[in-house]
């Protein structure tokens, strides 16, 4: 195994030692339970914006914390989603007397745990809405299954409803946006390499020279299909193509484009994959008018990208475009 | 022999024992359908669980039960910290005041078990989850347990039927947790959450033939 | 070779137009000769800046350009110097009036071209000063040789001299800045692999399981030795301790310190060696007053990091916070 | 036979040719002891330095060898564009205006060409580069060329003796260009760029003995 790490079993916590150095000015780092809270603490009167999951996705969702953004973030151990007890401290943290919105991933874990917390956090007395995030397409949704898995929309529903909260929004508002951005969001992924998760030491799964996973989620998991290596035009058309069907995305709709890398992606493959989706998206005549390009939602230094689409509706263009000031994403301020 | 409260510590610290013998192997299991964290997950739960209990005194079977379950639903995360926490704390309650467990005792505890875990994690039989060990397993020990038997059979039936409902996990394609998001790919591979499940009752059924 | 790309030969176009279609609002990619230039063009009566080198090392240059940063950059293919053509094209493009900075990174490639540039450029009335960049202490620098790379202290270099052009500085004072912060920035770097360049299709070099390279540039190139894999706080000393020697950095002095990635280095790892690096600077009695965190200097899909330590003196803080608005680093707008 | 027009241009066909073939084998010792472009380089600007020809009516070697000398330092970039460039454009300047080439004129070709080289990257003998192909290949040439030998001779000298300084470099520790960066490292490995020279100058001996 390959890392710039010092013990698998300190890894989560050394990082977010370093993040609290790196970034002294934005964030409060919290140890046992951990947890990253913006600085200054609660906004009175604000509602409290709190998302979590399992690490080795950053920058998300601790490199989103900051002003006009998210206001707590529940780190877990790798790839598993984090416990109760921190929710709890970090809801209590960023609670401004106005609620706090929990922004789930739909994986059981999360769920689950979200689920403990929300309800100790009521116990308590703080008014709590989760609104749980599955936007991959990779994934049939059904009643029967633990349904779609949420990936790239949490990142910008972090952002929207961030914006949301920091204009003043009420609890079922900003909610509401929320399930919005997830209704209007469709995301598919692919992997060029497996990941290796610290404490196992070993690549999650293997992969020919030649192969590559369509279909991955954000945890290393295998795809729904391995296929041979395509040319970058026909990975982003199989990854864009059932994006923009599944909403379905339409002629004439606004939308924000992210192209997304899994965290061992260079820039100069990303934009490659940006030009051609862009040009895609042009032939079918949907406009796009907001853009991200970059590695945000990762696995680890698994190289592989996913393709988010957004349709723009209401004040969410006005709400990306607000300030935001976080260790990954700043602008307007 | 009921069951006594040193006889639930030693399950918790035996348990453990096998769980870190296990770690790669239940690994390995999530790897090939999930992300490689299960044995991590239950490790580090029964880790914290020990410790916890080593500076506790327990006065019932209850006791310890609710002891392990707020350190599985405090430290493991994931999906196995909730049902595990869940299953062990339905448990505590189910036999709440007991000073020792006879074998219906047990067959309670198991069933309220694997109640909370459907009521957490709504599986139905055939997932292909944990939900597929504990179910064969609940079903053979109130069986054993109506035919008169002891503890001792009442956990060999559970561990036997626990470990046959983890086999057949293999062929079925999940339709929860992670391994759900494999769709057909999930087929062909042992669940590792039914695997853990598994090895906790074979861990309860060997300690009762210790001391029978 | 594992990429998401079309044609190992149309990979830095292809790059550039994605660039293009990602950034509208910041930037004009121009095709052959290749440059990008800030939006808008030249600004009148400001010193232009520019810089330029082999693609593979996104950001740098061409996420780099924007208003209180880089007028122009000129894309190479990958990993080989731009052409005079390139930089004489853009060199008219961003000169106002004001003359032109070239920022140099110290590559015989890139030395000899734009060498030939900044004649041509001369030759058709346009002042040019060309400041070069080698901060790289894993080279011994003589007379005798090459000398020094230039490498992390670039990225550093651009954002202060862009701030100085930005708030009216003259030729001479903005390359007086450049050459200030170069005498002041020192770095060095690590690989845990190699990267694979895409015209050569295999990667540069083999390096084992249990292996490092350390003492790398930025080119895939090997370093001076390779070892045996050492936890992140023993590779960061190894880093560190040059660096911070060769100045030397003494007790007192203010600092910025950058952590970077290599292109293919997660956020996670880069946050554990960035944590263990204030410590021991701490420990030195050396302030870490500005901090950047991130992949910005890379070498294609490469696993490593480089750290690179700046003395920072005068209004170099003032610079380094000043406004600038580009695809990779924003803030103050 | 003195050489024409037609035989230069024949040379960078011919050079053309064979640096595709070695495009491969140029970029496996950059790798080596630089980063991998070499070959692709030379190959990119060779073919750039036909495509341009293609549209060209040159009326004397010197023509050619300017116009070669523009693709070279337009289209390749790197240490080898502007070196190379520098070369073909000292080299055209040398036999300006000349019909033919006589031996001696090559000799003043060669000796241009890398005298240009050394102004521009002010390498010296031993430092691992291409000029440790070149000056062996000129100072050859000239003897070849004073013992009263043809162009054949001279260019057959030039190309021997190119060989000879290009497997000199193996052992040698690089002072100039990427491989310096290398140190002690860069011991035992064969110099790309006095490799292509050597191709160049044995590609040239080649198309002189086919006329002969
Ligand atoms: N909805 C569910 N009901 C019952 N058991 C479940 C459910 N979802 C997952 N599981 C069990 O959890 C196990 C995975 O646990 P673990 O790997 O620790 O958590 P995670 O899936 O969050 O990484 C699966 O093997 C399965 O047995
Ligand atoms: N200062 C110099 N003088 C002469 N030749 C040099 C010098 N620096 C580099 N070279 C030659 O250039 C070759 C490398 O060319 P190339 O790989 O195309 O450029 P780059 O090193 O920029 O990638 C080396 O093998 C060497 O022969
Ligand atoms: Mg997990
Ligand atoms: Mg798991
Ligand atoms: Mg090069
Ligand atoms: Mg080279």
């Amino acid at each position: 195994m390959k890392k710039i790490i010092n013990d698998p079993a300190r890894v989560v916590e050394e990082a977010l030692a370093g993040m609290a150095a790196a970034h002294p000015d934005l964030i409060d780092v919290h140890f046992d339970p951990n947890y990253i809270t913006r600085k200054g603490g609660a906004v009175q009167g604000k509602v409290g914006v709190l998302s979590g999951g399992g690490s080795g996705h950053e920058p998300m969702h601790g490199g989103l914390v900051g002003r006009g953004m998210l206001d707590a973030a529940c780190p877990g151990a790798v790839f598993t989603s984090p416990t109760p007890d921190q929710m709890l401290d970090a809801t209590k943290a960023v609670d401004g007397g106005a609620g706090v919105l929990h922004i789930v991933k739909n994986y059981t874990g999360d769920v689950l745990n979200f689920e403990t917390a929300a309800e100790l956090a009521q116990a308590e007395g703080i008014q709590v809405e989760a609104v749980v995030i599955d936007d991959d397409v990779a994934v049939k949704d059904s009643l029967y299954t633990a349904g779609r898995r949420g990936v790239g929309a949490t990142v910008l529903a972090e952002k929207i409803v961030g914006a949301a909260a920091e204009r003043g929004d009420d609890l079922a508002a900003v909610a509401e946006m929320c399930r919005k951005v997830n209704a209007n969001a469709r995301s598919m992924g692919m992997a060029l390499t497996s990941c290796t998760v610290p404490h196992a030491g070993k690549p999650t799964f293997d992969l020919a020279e030649d192969e590559m996973e369509i279909g991955i989620g954000i945890h290393g998991e295998p795809g729904r299909e391995r296929m041979k290596l395509e040319p970058a035009d026909a990975v982003v058309d199989r990854l864009l193509t059932p994006v923009v069907e599944d909403l379905p995305f339409s002629s004439g709709d606004d939308t924000l484009l992210f192209v997304n890398g899994m965290g061992g992606t260079p820039l100069i493959e990303l934009y490659i994959a940006y030009g051609h989706a862009e040009k895609v998206l042009a032939e079918r005549g949907i406009n796009v008018v907001r853009r991200l390009v970059g590695n945000y939602i990762t696995s680890l230094e698994m190289q592989g990208i996913s393709v988010t689409l957004l349709k723009l509706e209401g004040d969410m263009v006005d709400l990306w475009d607000a300030p935001v000031h976080t260790p990954a994403l700043r602008w307007g301020v | 022999m009921p069951v006594s409260t040193q006889d639930v510590l030693d399950l918790v610290r035996a348990y453990a024992g096998v769980v870190t013998e296990n770690r790669d192997y239940l690994i390995q299991l999530d790897a090939a359908i999930g992300d490689a964290d299960h044995g991590e997950n239950m490790d580090r739960g029964m880790r914290a669980a020990l410790a916890k209990l080593d500076g506790e005194t327990p006065a019932t079977p209850s006791d310890v039960l609710k002891s392990v379950a707020t350190s599985l639903i405090t430290k493991v995360g994931g999906a196995a910290g909730p049902l595990y926490g869940t299953a062990f704390l339905r448990a505590a309650t189910a036999v709440q005041g007991k000073e020792t467990l006879e074998p219906t005792d047990v067959v309670a505890a198991i069933t309220a078990a694997r109640d909370g875990i459907v009521a957490r994690g709504k599986a139905e039989p055939q997932d292909k989850t944990m939900v597929d060990a504990w179910t064969p397993a609940v079903d053979a020990a109130g069986a054993a347990a109506s035919d008169g038997g002891g503890v001792r059979a009442v956990l060999e039936a559970a561990a036997d039927a626990a470990e046959q409902g983890m086999r057949d996990t293999i062929p079925w394609v999940a339709r929860k947790g992670r391994a759900s998001y494999l769709g057909e790919r999930s087929a062909g591979h042992q669940d590792p959450g039914a695997t853990s499940t598994a090895l906790l009752l074979r861990a309860a059924a060997d300690l009762a033939g210790r001391e029978a």
